[in-house]
């Protein structure tokens, strides 16, 4: 089947199709209040989501220095999830809103640069929104499965 | 090099059923910083924890990791086995292998065992970035400001100074006593408000540990938590409070009248006044706007009256400071404008009133001396309508919330109704009856029986005037009607909002509002009248609309937070903060932009070694920082970092999935 | 020991560089965004053997990378596993053609380091391997001094084979080394003529002064460095680097530059150690691990530069550090000189 | 546009009248018409200066400078140039009263080949923002309030071109930049804004994350770079004219500024006193559809 303009538009280079075991590494920061309170929940309530998910805790999204997606992207993950306070719930009063300027642009530059969109994602996932943490993961995994392992600017001692 | 101890919780079933303890030990263990890694069935019983306590002995470990449930759970448990085993509490990090592994991958125990190991083997890597951090101790002043005079101030204040604690009382108007002193009877109990609230009001005025700073307001609120500094402005009475008796002579005489803000409006004071005979200070100020003298020199009737010549024309603002370590924020509520009902007719019928404009007329001390009369003509009504949720659930025109107290005070009225004017009657509009609290359903039932009045359950649509009369046409839903009540009066039980300036005080106080201004709570539930800011609480209807027995409840719960804050000499803090390298800080205050709390000042520090001259850099203030981390991360000279979530190991974290 | 010349012409030269493309890997000049550097080429087509100078890399970076894998290791509990890193790929055998003469003066130079205390067998065997094909320029660029320095310029013995325009149309091959030799007589000259007459000598010799005579920069290397040795202490260095952005530029792209750091990228238990390019202009350089930096200011780093170029490197190396190209006069983005530095320093009036 | 006569009295004045220790200014290297920033620390030196078309260096950079730290300093400043001083006066880095600022009104400079260069045909505040006097073609005027009334704003053509390309394509292209980058932070150091003491990029700072000088490492420490000028950059395109490898950095910049100018306001960094940048403040605007 050939390509649409659309998907060829933003298939990443290099297309490789991935081994069949393969299964996508997600790097998840979450914010410790809202987002990481909510994947809690999301366990205590037994909703099941993909196991791709690595989790990392942050005090808020604001913490979150757009390098550590690079950084993520660079060496071990093949997609990031940051997920916060929805706006105005944030704990520390205004950070998510200092950290989804942050996240737009840098979400633009590195889809500039070739990243699919699709690899760095965001999301605001309250305490109580065990039921949307799942749905989210689901999401973001799915959608990277789909675009294979990551290679640009990977690390060259990189294997997993 | 790091000495790492790892320790895997079964969690009973709750882990081990779905991830492979043994298999995750296993792997941790070929880590090269770990030198010790254990599974056991509770981590966080007495046994796991002596394990804990015992390995960190025996293999002199440097950090430790608990691989377990969520860090939100048991984290404070582990540190206090990591302390006493005599290591530093911080240098615990928890991978949450239940909450993120167990249980919500219980199809695939291969993934989840993996992950787990991930989890594992992240921890490990950020524990051996950790680093020890100690509590940090603020010290206290022992002395709370509450802010507003309401019921919920003057309880917070009371309760706070019975723990002789001392307090500073800060009241917008003249007196003290709110809206409640506007209240004729309470619900359910019926029982007169001025004769409970009045004793309060003295004992907060004679209280020797209360300083009541009436016709004031707050400025400025600098400073953190057991360290605020806070400015108050207060406002020229011009009458000395220390001199003047109250005898009363001086708004005797006065020849200005003014509407009675007391009274909503429906009488006169003076242009000296005070707000009503029991105010607290009761001590006249004089409103300056309406003042001949004041305005036009002309006048000077009360200084020629006032024998002890407490009269002073040339007063000015003033503006003082008090040392505090907690604030109470208890600024109350506004009512609702029902303007945009134009299709009632508010604004063009007399004959359409508020409910505490109601409330005043039924009061004994009220412009009527107790009798509702019609504003028109001054008949006392026979049919009164009562229309709910004025405002109230009405995304349209007002606000979606429900004003939680209307339906008790809409009862309430047509009981007192039903008292003063036997031969009269109610008709309610409603929309639901929601009367839950102790004795208010029964309240309700009582009232509808021994008033006869009808409930009507549907929207008013239209009001119009039918000779003197007011002509009421709304649905009956219950019959799916259109029905018409020829109505004498027509009291709007309008909505409860914020107080208009809550946004303003927000900002001064440096705690944040929800969309309709009210002040917002730390936690909706489990921390309900803590603001996020440390040290600041909320009580009453500020935080967000609620009857009398609440407001006292949260009034007294903000006097147990104060007092809990208070009991040691100094406080205790998370050391998990901001620190400067001030050697990489270039000085450009963006952090000090950025930080929501005010925690970032600036500080100068010598060029070089022994240098001279000086340079800015940005300085953390220890007390007030709250560990977001918004500074670390607009850093661009990374100078700043977050003690506990240093870039380092949340690159470490990154880099050893 | 003489090694054997070949004439030819553009056509014939263009053959020759054929040849070698198709015998073994070849580096040349490729352009990418304005800029050359040396890359490993399939045809001749994708390379500019004749780029301009100002706008090359050196070769350096064919024997001292960017970037150099140390080693690779692997620690976990059971020990830590230190593993050789794969076949060196700039260890083959290989030919690098459209070198400047300047550049492979500037290898003689690093020679001397890299054989001196410790022997960097790495950079040897990339040496060893790799055959360079310099041309030498027909003119001198805006910035060029290299036959100001203290070397023969005439001496094209830093090439394995050597090509200098003879004029008339005719080109002339000359292996400088056994290794070109070698080359040559492998095939890749068959279709050349050689020259056994010693005519090539006149027209080279005719090449070289017309060459020598187009230079803008010229100085007295003799009374630069002398003075230079002298004046460690010359206010002159804080007036010459005023304008430096300290942007370190110049030090990458020298082909004589030498300093390194060293690093890791470390990714769960496995790290990669690098070897890669510093410079002292950086501010960092100099910084010791109890924070003490004795080179905190601009001038001092610039006077180390100048005084290792001219000076230290000489005493101790018997060799220049600077070969003159001026390569970093046009990198730098307010296109300081070392030229101009270090005369204006050396010539500058001494106060009593 | 040629005011080499007007800054080279202006700077003879200034040093006359004991109000600045030093002055940045342009000067001639001799040849090829190339202009190089000079610092002249007396009257007598005046006659170095120059100012054509050709001045295109940010001096601003010099601020930086621990030769310019302690002095007093006049300086030239064309429109980009002084947006950027518009910074770092608000970032606290120089002392306006330190300060003699000889303001352009800046037509637009050229390359050597004597083309307009792109980030001046896409300029938006030509007129100095920040400045003492203004040099303008109908002569002196005072500099303050500068009159900054931005033109249009330009989309960067490279830019859009490269975004309309497939995503592979893309990358293919900025793989070669990222390769053919060789980490001397010429960039960083030539920038204007770039002053921090230890910079993210710099190999020092983070020997263990991205210390070497490979194609991946150069990835990280340019996207990080752009991002710490993201709503910052004045595109005075310093860092590309300073890039030995002559990369295209403009189009990070201008990538970013672009992003932030259709998303937050109509943001332009510098423009306006006591601005920080885009990322230092937030609108409850934002844009908020890319987060799920």
């Amino acid at each position: 089947m050939e390509a649409t303009t659309d998907q060829l538009v933003s298939i990443e280079k290099p297309a490789i199709t991935a081994p069949p075991d393969w299964e996508p590494v997600i790097i998840g920061i979450l914010c410790n209040w809202c987002s990481y309170a909510g994947s809690d929940l999301t366990g205590t309530s037994r909703l099941q989501y993909p196991p791709n998910i690595r989790i990392i805790r942050v005090p808020c999204s604001s913490r979150v220095d757009p390098w550590f997606l690079v950084k993520s992207l660079q060496t071990t993950a093949d997609g990031v999830l940051v997920s916060g306070c929805h706006p105005g719930d944030c704990h520390y009063i205004s950070g998510n809103y200092y950290a989804r300027r942050r996240f737009l642009v840098t979400k633009n530059l590195l889809n500039f640069l070739g990243f699919h969109e699709d690899r760095v994602q965001f999301s605001w996932v309250s305490a109580a929104e065990g039921p949307k943490f799942a749905k989210v993961v689901a999401k973001v995994t799915e959608d990277v499965k789909k675009l294979g392992p990551l290679h640009l600017y990977k690390k060259e001692n990189f294997s997993k | 090099m790091a000495r790492v101890g790892v320790f895997v919780c079964f969690c009973g079933a709750n882990i081990a059923d779905y991830v492979d303890v043994p298999q995750v030990v296993e792997e941790v263990k070929k880590i090269r910083e770990v030198k010790y890694a254990v599974e056991y069935k509770y981590m966080c019983s007495d046994p796991g924890q002596q394990m804990i306590r015992d390995a960190i002995v025996n293999n002199r470990l440097t950090s430790v990791v608990v691989a377990a449930c969520s860090p939100r759970m048991h984290e404070k448990t582990f540190r206090k086995a990591l302390s006493d085993a005599g290591m530093n509490p911080y240098l615990l990090e928890v991978a949450n292998i239940r909450e993120h592994s167990s249980w919500v991958h219980q199809k695939d125990k291969k993934a989840a065992t993996e992950k787990a190991m991930d989890l594992c083997r992240m921890a490990v890597a950020k524990s051996i970035a950790n680093e020890q951090l100690f509590e940090i101790s603020v010290p206290v002043t022992k002395r709370a400001l509450v802010i507003g005079g309401g019921i919920a101030g003057i309880q917070a204040a009371l309760d706070i100074a019975d723990a002789r604690i001392p307090v500073v009382l800060v009241e917008k108007s003249p007196s003290i006593g709110g809206k409640m002193a506007q209240l004729d009877e309470t619900f359910p109990t019926l029982d007169c408000s001025q004769c409970i609230l009045t004793p309060k009001m003295v004992d907060v005025a004679s209280h020797p540990f209360i300083e009541l700073i009436p016709y004031s307001e707050v400025l400025e609120l600098q400073g953190f938590v057991g360290n605020y500094k806070a400015k108050i402005r207060k406002k020229a009475s011009y009458v000395n409070f220390k001199t003047c008796t109250g005898c009363g002579a001086c708004w005797q005489k006065c020849p200005v009248k003014v509407p009675n803000e007391y009274n909503m409006g429906l009488d006169k004071r003076r242009a000296i006044y005070t707000p009503f005979p029991q105010a607290v200070p009761n001590k006249p100020v004089i409103d300056a706007e309406h003042c001949t003298m004041l305005q036009k020199g002309k006048c000077g009737i009360c200084a020629k009256v006032c024998q002890p010549g407490a009269i002073d024309y040339t007063m000015q603002d003033e503006v003082i400071e008090r040392e505090i370590g907690a604030v109470v924020v208890a600024t109350g509520y506004d009512l609702w404008d029902p303007k945009p009902y134009e299709e009632y007719g508010v604004g063009r019928f007399k004959d359409i009133i508020t409910s505490l404009e109601f409330e005043r007329m039924v009061s004994a001390n009220g412009p009527t001396n107790g009798v509702p009369v019609r504003p028109s003509d001054g008949k006392v009504p026979k049919n009164v309508v009562f229309i709910k949720c004025i405002g109230s659930r009405d995304e349209a025109k007002g606000i979606e919330y429900c004003s939680k107290i209307c339906c008790m005070y809409t009862t309430k009225h047509t009981i007192l109704l039903h008292h003063k004017v036997h031969d009269s009657h109610s008709y309610v509009f409603y929309m639901d009856i929601r009367a839950a609290g102790k004795g208010y359903e029964e309240f309700v039932h009582k009232a509808q029986v021994d008033t006869h009045a009808t409930y009507l359950r549907g929207r008013v649509s239209k009001i119009y005037k039918k000779g003197d009369k007011l002509m009421v046409r709304g649905e009956d839903a219950q019959i799916g009607q259109v029905v018409e009540v020829e109505a004498d009066l027509v009291v709007l039980a309008t909505a409860v909002t914020s107080p208009h300036d809550n946004p303003e005080l927000a900002r001064l106080l440096g705690i944040s509002y929800d969309k309709h201004g009210f002040l917002s709570e730390a936690h909706p539930k489990l921390r309900p009248v803590e603001t996020a800011k440390a040290g600041i609480f909320l009580a009453g209807c500020t935080q967000a609309p609620k009857d009398i027995p609440e407001t006292v409840a949260q009034a007294s719960a903000c006097a147990a937070k104060v007092c809990g804050l208070f009991a040691g000499d100094t406080l205790k803090k998370d050391p998990m903060i901001s620190t400067v390298n001030t050697e990489f800080c270039s000085g450009c205050q963006n952090c000090v932009n950025v930080c929501p709390y005010g925690a970032i000042v600036t500080d100068e520090v010598p060029f070089g070694h022994g240098s001279k001259e000086m340079r800015t850099v940005a300085k953390i203030n220890e007390g007030v920082c709250q560990g977001c981390g918004s500074c670390v991360a607009i850093c661009r000279s990374m100078a700043i970092n977050l003690a506990g979530f240093t870039d380092p190991q949340i690159i470490n974290e990154i880099v050893s999935i | 020991m003489s090694f054997s010349t070949y004439i030819t012409d553009q056509a014939g030269l263009r053959k020759f560089y054929e040849a070698l493309v198709n015998t073994m890997e070849t580096y040349a000049p490729v352009e990418k965004f304005g800029r050359y550097d040396f890359k490993k080429v399939a045809t001749v087509d994708e390379c500019d053997p004749d780029s301009p100078i100002a706008a090359t890399q050196s070769i350096k970076p064919l024997y001292f990378p960017r970037s150099a894998k140390v080693m690779k290791y692997t620690a976990t509990s059971a020990g830590t596993e230190v593993s050789e890193t794969d076949g060196d790929p700039l260890a083959v055998k290989r030919a690098v053609i459209g070198v400047k003469h300047c550049d492979a003066r500037g290898l003689q130079v690093l020679d001397k380091v890299y054989n001196w205390d410790y022997i960097d067998t790495d950079y040897q065997q990339r040496r060893l391997n790799t055959i360079l094909v310099s041309a030498r320029c027909d003119r001198a660029g805006t910035h060029c001094f290299c036959t100001s320095l203290d070397y023969d310029v005439e001496n094209l013995d830093a090439a394995d084979i050597a090509i200098v325009n003879g004029g008339d149309g005719k080109i002339y091959l000359s292996a400088r080394t056994q290794k070109g030799e070698d080359l040559m007589k492998s095939g890749v000259a068959g279709h050349l003529s050689g020259v056994t007459d010693g005519s090539e000598a006149a027209p080279m010799k005719k090449q070289f002064e017309d060459f020598s005579a187009s230079f803008r920069l010229k100085m007295d290397y003799a009374e630069v460095n002398g003075n230079l040795s002298k004046i460690f202490d010359s206010p002159e260095f804080e007036n010459v680097s005023a304008n430096c952005v300290s942007c370190n530029t110049c030090a990458f792209i020298c082909p004589t530059c030498h300093c390194f750091k060293i690093s890791d990228e470390k990714i769960r238990d496995t790290g990669v150690r690098y070897k890669s390019y510093d410079s002292c202009n950086n501010g960092y350089f100099t910084l010791m691990a109890g924070g003490h930096n004795p080179r905190p200011v601009k001038y001092r780093r610039w006077r180390q530069r100048a005084m290792h170029k001219f000076v230290y490197y000489k005493e101790r190396f018997g060799e220049n550090l600077c070969v003159g190209c001026g390569k970093c006069t046009i990198a730098c983005p307010v296109n300081i000189s070392i030229f101009e530095v270090v005369n204006q320093v050396a010539l500058a009036p001494v106060e009593e | 546009m040629d005011y080499t006569n007007q800054i080279r009295e202006i700077a003879t004045k200034l040093f006359a009248e004991g109000k600045i220790d030093v002055f940045v200014g342009y000067r001639t290297t001799g040849f090829d018409g190339n202009q190089v920033p000079v610092l002249i620390n007396g009257p007598g030196e005046a006659d170095r200066l120059v100012f054509t078309d050709q001045s295109v260096f940010n001096l601003v950079n010099y601020l930086k400078h621990e030769h310019t730290r302690r002095k007093r300093v006049g300086l030239v400043v064309k429109g980009c140039d002084s947006r950027s001083l518009n910074l770092l006066l608000t970032e606290g880095q120089v002392k306006r009263e330190n300060l003699y600022v000889v303001g352009i009104a800046c037509e637009g400079v050229v390359d050597e080949k004597g083309e307009k260069l792109q980030n001046c045909t896409e300029c938006v505040v030509p007129d100095p923002v920040v400045a003492d006097v203004v040099l303008t073609p109908a002569g002196i005027r005072a500099g303050t309030p500068a009159p900054a009334v931005p033109k249009p704003y330009n989309v960067n053509p490279d830019v859009e071109k490269l975004l309309a390309l497939p995503l592979a394509e893309r990358t293919e292209y900025f793989e070669e930049i990222f390769e053919s980058c060789i980490r001397c932070n010429a960039c960083r150091h030539s920038c204007p804004l770039c002053y921090c003491a230890k910079c993210c990029i710099d190999q020092e700072t983070a020997t263990l994350y991205h210390g070497a000088n490979t194609t991946s490492s150069a990835f990280h420490a340019l996207v990080t770079w752009s991002l710490h000028l993201a709503g910052r950059c004045v595109d005075c395109r310093n860092c590309e004219k300073a890039c030995p490898r002559g990369l295209p950095l403009h189009l990070l910049h201008k990538q970013n500024e672009q992003v932030i100018y259709r998303n937050f306001q109509e943001h332009l960094a510098g423009v306006v006193e006591g601005d920080r940048g885009a990322f230092y403040k937030y609108s409850l605007r934002d844009p908020d559809d890319f987060i799920m």
